[in-house]
């Protein structure tokens, strides 16, 4: 698939990754959250010489492992079985967070059940009556990052609009996505304005019916 | 002081009572002191406050100790998971206190203990909920939460191996929590694949320092 | 970003400009980053504020700089030393202005940088004179004074070796500040003695990953 | 010489840091500031199993280094070579001030201009007009360790007691001391008193006499 910024098709979740992946800069060191930012890794190019990060304690990480690779010693942050690549280091959870809190890694890319129009992330907790909490990294790797993006699917099954005015679910971190990848939009979230990069199989318009926050054609 | 050399498991959490805060290392399974926890149940402390990472899984570990009732509170990000039923059950009877940390401020307040630091802003939680209630502060444009060290008694940790003098080395991700825990208790005990003699690990490559390991029982197994 | 592999030292520092803030490395003769010192004299930058744990000695290297008027802060440990009579000048006729932080308040103002803290409560310092117009607090009826972390534009410091892709091993107590100072900087610079293949280091004894560095160069010497 | 409560000589310093090395516990984790207490190495015996730490970024020190031994990038706090112990381990600095500042070492043993008799310690500026002020690792140590002690003459060239009520000099720490080994006298800081262990060269009356303190024979 290719960028065009107007597609009959939605975005399948891997034309999604792939757009991701593309849009990492060279070289850069990133970490992908648990469930469909993790497919992303699947699309980066060796030319890229893109460094994962996981937050358990690792940079250089590789591919999942299998078979006699698998190690338990090994793992990602979504207890996954994974490889070591060359070039790869290990440190202890502090050191770990540190490097995320102290804005050294240059994109991480998260899910997310909503997003505001100001970039504030909403991704941790549903708020429900009895639902019990549970963050992990979510928040530091929500604020930690130089650029946070977030992939989701757009609307929810009853058709409301993950992108808002102001969250209605718990706050993870504020102010913190630049970018969204939606699979009929992808949004840049820059000087305080929501711009529309492409849309796919929805027209500008009708996104802005369906999207009750301000929309600019980038 | 070099560590005491524990002939098992059970003989190195032996010290272990009512009403201790225990430092348990582990990200998912690796780096996590299985023998340790299994002797910690057997040992019988109860009124425990427990910091990990998670809150146990399946029929196993510390998920048991939290079926038992030992754990009064537990100080960890991520409780909730498809097989933290102990957990559930006991948190929806309110028998549990949680302490809910999102990951890095756990690392850090665990650090600060063992540095000596009082507190420190971290940008990390503000604006949430798990900063209510707690001091913030807004440095050069950006929020804060002051968060304070978490102290323990006890560490119960995994390292690949240890020299006679306390020294250790970990292994891959299993390092994770290890090295700072160890720092902030009072007593850290270290269950490790072998011990080696003195001289034995490199002195650049010692994660740990012995300074910080009081107990060592070698387990066997690994790679 | 795989860091530049820089053919001189002069070439490794060309990019730092007048104002920059700059952590030296090095305690003593050991971890000093002797060539970049001698490169950044070289290449003029001037008004700068440097962050070493000393104030330059003798007729070398720190000590010129701030004879030639170079640095107008500098944050140190220990500006006072026998041979430190150029610092000790420009200090009496007013030309420098010191900063003086305890060496550990130094170290971890640093880490803090790096580690993305706002501020923390050290209890080094509470009650002396270098506590004074900063803000205090007793917890735990302990007294602790609040330090802010150090940033800087810039860091030059010395390593054993390092591979393609940056990752930094240092030797005995030459490390001091090097590992600190390579994440509290937007640019670290290092010298080492040799660059090698990535892989040949093992990512267990990886000290400063990576991620961390900016400019490497070999200048070859060491043991 | 023998640890008698009274000797009709006055201490050395090297019996002072005889007496230092043989109070230091079996095992224990010592840093050892410049200066006199540096010689307390010379009387630490094999026995004794004791590791010093020096702050910048060691444990498992060993003695100087003379000759072949000299190695430029393995120093004390004090620059000067020195030699590494089976069983050492390195570290950076923030992890060596953490370490102290922890308060994971036992003994930390320092020079002092004066000590007040609730154990506050000066030894880093003597608040003289135009004194440069240094203060490298003094403040850290004096606070970090689970004991300071200190040695010093008890008496200026003047014959001032540096036993004091309240220090006149700049404080490095407040309360910290909890022993001090003089050519004189050795005392011990507890209880919120000043308790006299031993006299060497001088009676307890005498010495009560010069110091302005109440002290009290333990």
């Amino acid at each position: 698939m290719t960028d065009t910024r107007t597609t009959e098709d939605k975005l399948t979740r891997d034309d999604m990754a792939q757009l991701v992946a593309r849009d990492i800069p060279a070289g850069a060191f990133v970490n992908l959250g648990i469930g469909q930012p993790t497919n992303v890794s699947n699309f980066l190019t060796a030319d890229q010489q893109v460094t994962l990060h996981t937050e358990n304690g690792m940079l250089g990480m590789g591919p999942v492992a299998t078979g006699e690779d698998i190690d338990e010693d090994l793992i990602n942050a979504g207890k996954i079985p994974v490889t070591e690549l060359p070039g790869a280091a290990y440190f202890h959870h502090a050191d770990s967070f540190a490097m995320m809190r102290g804005g050294h890694l240059d994109v991480c890319v998260l899910g997310a059940f909503q997003v505001s129009q100001s970039g504030d992330l909403a991704n941790w907790h549903t708020g429900a009556e009895g639902a019990i909490p549970a963050v992990g990294g979510a928040m530091d790797l929500a604020i930690g990052a130089k650029a946070t993006w977030v992939m989701m699917s757009l609307f929810t099954k009853t058709g409301e609009s993950k992108l808002v005015e102001t969250l209605n679910y718990p706050v993870t971190g504020l102010g913190c996505v630049s970018r969204i990848y939606t699979e009929v939009a992808i949004f840049e979230l820059r000087d305080a304005k929501v711009f529309v990069r492409s849309v796919h199989g929805i027209s500008f318009d009708e996104l802005q019916a369906r999207v009750p926050v301000e929309l600019t054609w980038a | 002081m070099a560590p005491r050399i524990a002939s098992t498991a059970t003989d190195a959490v032996a010290e272990i009572s009512d009403g201790s805060t225990i430092l348990i290392g582990g990200f998912g399974n690796a780096g996590q002191p299985m023998e340790l926890i299994d002797a910690l149940m057997e040992c019988g402390a109860t009124d425990l406050t427990v910091v990990n990472n998670n809150a146990g899984q399946a029929d196993a570990g510390l998920a048991l100790l939290i079926k038992e009732r030992r754990v009064k509170k537990i100080i960890c990000s991520f409780p909730r998971q498809s097989d933290s039923w102990h957990f559930d059950e006991a948190y929806r009877a309110g028998e549990i206190e949680l302490e809910l940390v999102p990951q890095g401020n756990l690392a850090e307040r665990i650090r600060a203990a063992g540095a000596g630091i009082g507190g420190f802003f971290t940008p990390t939680g503000y604006g949430t909920l798990l900063a209510e209630g707690k001091e913030t502060r807004v440095i050069d444009g950006k929020g804060y939460v002051l968060e304070t060290p978490i102290h323990a008694d006890f560490a119960l940790i995994k390292a690949l191996k240890a020299d006679t003098f306390g020294n250790l080395v970990y292994r891959k991700t299993a390092r994770n929590f290890g090295p700072i825990m160890a720092t902030a208790a009072k007593a850290a005990i270290v269950q490790v694949d072998e011990v080696v003699e003195v001289g034995s690990i490199d002195p650049e490559h010692v994660i740990t320092p012995g300074i910080y390991v009081d107990t060592v029982v070698a387990l066997g197994g690994g790679k």
